[in-house]
């Protein structure tokens, strides 16, 4: 079957949705990878942005933000931020999100704010400017505190998959175990580290992720390959299905501009 | 009360300074906000600014592009699918900008800590037990910082939590989509933190893509999430998003997007844009004359324009603006 | 989205219990409350209720009224110019319901902090010094009271603060001008404090004068500040609010109002105010008749109807409604 | 002239408001006042309610409540509680405000709550049932704290003008002196009590109330022996002015009802 990575990333993350859920989606590929699932499988996802955009569906491609014209033109409400953001993510009433990552590390950490050249703030003891300044959180620190589960997508390289982050801008299970009780999180954590290669999953008492299925195209090997700590592998390992006929047609309908086609 | 309207200089003038806290509004990266006003602070030259950007936007991009950012307090730093916002990357990788990170749900809870006269606002666990809450721009040497998130005790539990301090900026520069002379104004789309903006910043100035009669407020007034009474300043600036866009207006323009940020990698392609689409306007009519008929004409329709439909019969003519800008109170 | 509509009966069966935490919303003493509902309550026999009313109503002071309220936390107890609510008045008098005063700042911010899952709320000088913040009704026998409002350090300028608990109840029903079938939901009028009672209950239901199409809401998504997300039930009940108004649709029943207080001066009155206007009816017919044609005229004819007309397209009819009622998932 | 005690208080109140302030007024009694100013010399007077109802007069009489629809029929933005009672009053944002009071005392302390028939809370050391009960503080309590100044209207009578309120529902100066800022509250107190049958205003230095004026039916003794405490006389006491015929007319173009006339 002709797909790319990037299509069957979002499709294995959109089989992570169920139906009648209250989620939460980022802006680009977690996006499309939501509005799938809701078009495919989950017809009565109830899905919003971080602006508090309830009800819509994108028109005429991926929007090129979470607030732009092509979300905003179907919506049935729209709130604001704290709404969003505050009152039904980080209180722990969001079933789910999805967000990216520029770093990751094997307890699920989040980095999108700077990879540093040398010394990090976390090892250098202050906090030095970095050598390349990402974004920052957004919403995602909200979506990783808050939703009851979040899915991670990341393009799988081993300088992205890092034995700990440079910078922790949205938690993951921060050093493993029991630790995001000690913080107070309301919400579960990631359940699912989604890559270009494959399926990656927590560990329930150290929370470090494992490989739980790699992709058809792609095998064990160049996985462990592209990630920058000892990565265990279950002994169920699987294959991720192909995505289906019906699958890849409404990725495409959600991915009107191709997006994800380009390889 | 007052006629409030203004024209974009006198609101520049008189509602900006060197120094300052400013903060602008804002539905996020590319959507509403009050990019005309950021121009035009471009135009007159500010600088040393201390910013509050719930997001970052084309406006953020563009004063730190130019030099005219000290410090920015700032909950996303991108310009979503656009990409990174090269200006305030490359204020903040040489340092010329300060960065204070927080995420997009605490800058808002600090506005609104702010409206409310609060000493403080409860974080609710947001940016605690990462590095947002251990690094501070402001105190670097400190490592985890403890004043930037600090913890007090919950007296109902006795569990530690953490708390942010609140935003009061000197002036709010907000984006609407209607307003009345008086300062009502109607917001279409997502208020992202607007409101709170609104009701924290000392002084507030509107930019509103179109004046509508006060009759369209009082057929509507729970839409009115901005009552003139916390305005002190309206300005008419059509298509003042642009590049990005208005819901209910416009749509963004994509290619100019891209073209902006891609100027603002270096001080010399900042000083290009700047020279041609910063100082060569000095009219609205200029303005619209440099974004040019063909691309108003695709951006403005777009599959939002049915949401003002119910407004349209109050809208006010650019003849009577004019005339009422000069009675302005 | 799932249709949530269904009717009072089965909302008010599934959704109260006796003992629960029930909040009513709720525009202040004479406005839009959720009176229907109220009343299907008494109906169905609930008692023992800790109520949350930011302001009591005619819905609170009915069921304090019978005798239905264990303890309530309010802001205002009274009817404004109707005078003392006579039968909340009488419950608190004779001991049989606990009162938790608050203001009528207090308790929308108790709902926000329960709506953002805070373990406190700054109290920003609300009810500091007072009686408010040293009586208690839970703890009379400590004065001044010490956990009713807590002091906690501020831990920016190291002054003492107080804060109030956060508040969550069981269920809300809340009073909405229109409602689609999801739940989407529009008010007219001040939202008073239902915008955070949405957000901070754990079950919502919607009383909603109309039942429209979600087209109405995709016109004006931004008049949607309930959306069904956080909604549970929709039940469609016309003229709910009477004898208190409605913006935009009906006004208060002047005569009404005085008659009803008056009953609950009395246990006997009461009783008699039951069967007359709380046990006589079963159906939505029913309820319009026992109100009458000639009020129903009078007070639909009133000055603010103007404010519905932008919507009256969309209005579903009674007999699409009933069908509806019966699909609901 | 023809007017009532009612009619010349709701004047004299309506004289205290500015032109250009921002202003809250509570139900009834105050809400004329207030309107009654905005007609007559304030058109710029910026009047809001605690429901957030902003920008309106009232149409067709006295409003039953502060959101009903004689206050409601012809605003330019509803907003809520939160908004109008925290955002623009408690913060101490709002110029000006009117209140009621059932009980006050010579600090201005106002007592909207019950009245005890033996010991008070404070003076029980518990908080036992009130013999009367009464309204609570309404949104009387952020306009005592917040608003730069605020006015207290009370019909002047023995058992209302009390040493020491029963209870202090919405705070004056407290114990006097500079109390308020021990409590951090951002507003300046009230400014003035306007009652049935003259104008008490604050000590500058102790906060304790003296009579500033009278009206001209009424006299320095009938006041004196309407009021519970040694009420300190100002050496240079006015009489208040008589209603102009502008004033009256205005005051009853607002008062459509007729509810102040009624001796």
């Amino acid at each position: 079957m002709d797909y790319t990575r990037q299509e069957l990333m979002a499709i294995a993350t959109g089989r992570e949705l169920r139906d009648g859920e209250l989620a939460i989606f980022g802006v680009g590929l977690s996006m499309l990878a939501g509005y799938f699932a809701q078009k495919n499988h989950a017809p009565n996802l109830m899905a919003f942005t971080e602006g508090g955009v309830f009800g819509s569906t994108p028109v005429g491609g991926l929007p090129w933000g979470i607030e732009d014209n092509r979300i905003s033109a179907n919506a049935t409400s729209f709130t604001n931020a704290i709404d969003a953001l505050c009152v039904l993510v980080a209180s722990g009433r969001c079933d789910v999100g999805i967000i990216g990552a520029a770093q990751i590390d094997k307890y699920g950490n989040v980095n999108t704010t700077g990879i540093w050249a040398g010394e990090t703030p976390w090892q250098a003891g202050r906090y030095v400017l970095p050598r390349v300044r990402l974004n920052g959180s957004g919403g995602a620190n909200e979506i990783a505190i808050g939703c009851k589960r979040y899915i991670i997508m990341a393009a799988h390289e081993k300088k992205r998959f890092a034995d700990k982050v440079d910078y922790i801008s949205s938690p993951g299970y921060i050093n493993g175990g029991h630790d995001r009780q000690k913080y107070g999180f309301p919400g579960g954590g990631p359940s699912a580290i989604i890559t270009t290669l494959g399926i990656l999953r927590p560990d329930p008492v150290t929370k470090e992720f494992y490989l739980d299925a790699y992709f058809p195209f792609s095998s064990i090997e160049e996985i462990k390959d592209n990630t920058g700590w000892d990565l265990k592998v279950s002994p169920n390992v699987k294959v991720v299905p192909e995505p289906t006929e019906q699958e890849l047609k409404n990725l495409r309908e959600v991915d009107v501009t191709g997006s994800l086609r380009k390889k | 009360m007052r006629n409030k309207l203004i024209t974009m200089q006198e609101a520049v003038a008189k509602y900006t300074w060197d120094g300052m806290t400013y903060a602008h509004g804002g539905a996020l990266p590319v959507g509403s906000d009050s990019i005309a006003f950021g121009r035009e602070m471009v135009r007159q030259g500010r600088k040393n600014l201390n910013l509050i950007s719930n997001c970052n936007t084309q406006q953020s991009n563009l004063l730190a592009a130019v030099g005219a950012i000290k410090r920015i307090e700032v909950g996303f730093a991108g310009l979503e699918v656009y990409g990174f916002a090269n200006g305030l990357k490359r204020a903040i990788e040489t340092g010329q900008t300060i960065a204070e990170d927080y995420s997009n749900g605490a800058i808002p809870l600090r506005f609104l800590g702010g409206a409310l006269n609060w000493p403080f606002v409860p974080a609710g666990g947001i940016m605690v037990g990462c590095d947002q809450q251990w690094c501070s721009g402001d105190n670097p040497d400190e490592y985890p910082a403890t004043n930037k998130m600090p913890e007090i005790t919950d007296p109902f539990t006795g569990r530690k939590v953490a708390v942010f301090s609140v935003a009061k900026p000197d002036v709010a520069a907000i984006h609407v989509t209607m307003a009345d002379i008086y300062g009502n104004a109607i917001m279409l789309g997502t208020e992202w933190s607007r409101y709170e903006l609104s009701r924290c910043a000392k002084k507030v100035v509107l930019q509103a893509d179109f004046i509508v009669d006060t009759d369209c407020m009082r057929q509507y007034p729970n839409l009115v999430r901005i009552p003139g009474e916390v305005v002190d300043a309206v300005v008419y600036w059509p298509l003042g998003v642009w590049p990005q866009c208005s819901v209910g207006v416009y749509d963004s323009d994509e290619e100019h997007m891209f073209a902006m940020n891609a100027a603002f990698k270096t001080p010399e392609g900042t000083e290009e844009y700047v020279q041609k689409y910063v100082l060569s306007y000095n009219t609205r009519e200029e303005y619209l004359a440099m974004i040019g008929k063909e691309k108003i004409e695709k951006i403005t329709n777009n599959p939002t324009t049915f949401l003002m439909d119910p407004y349209r019969k109050w809208i006010k003519s650019d003849d009577e603006i004019k005339e009422l800008e000069g009675r302005a109170e």
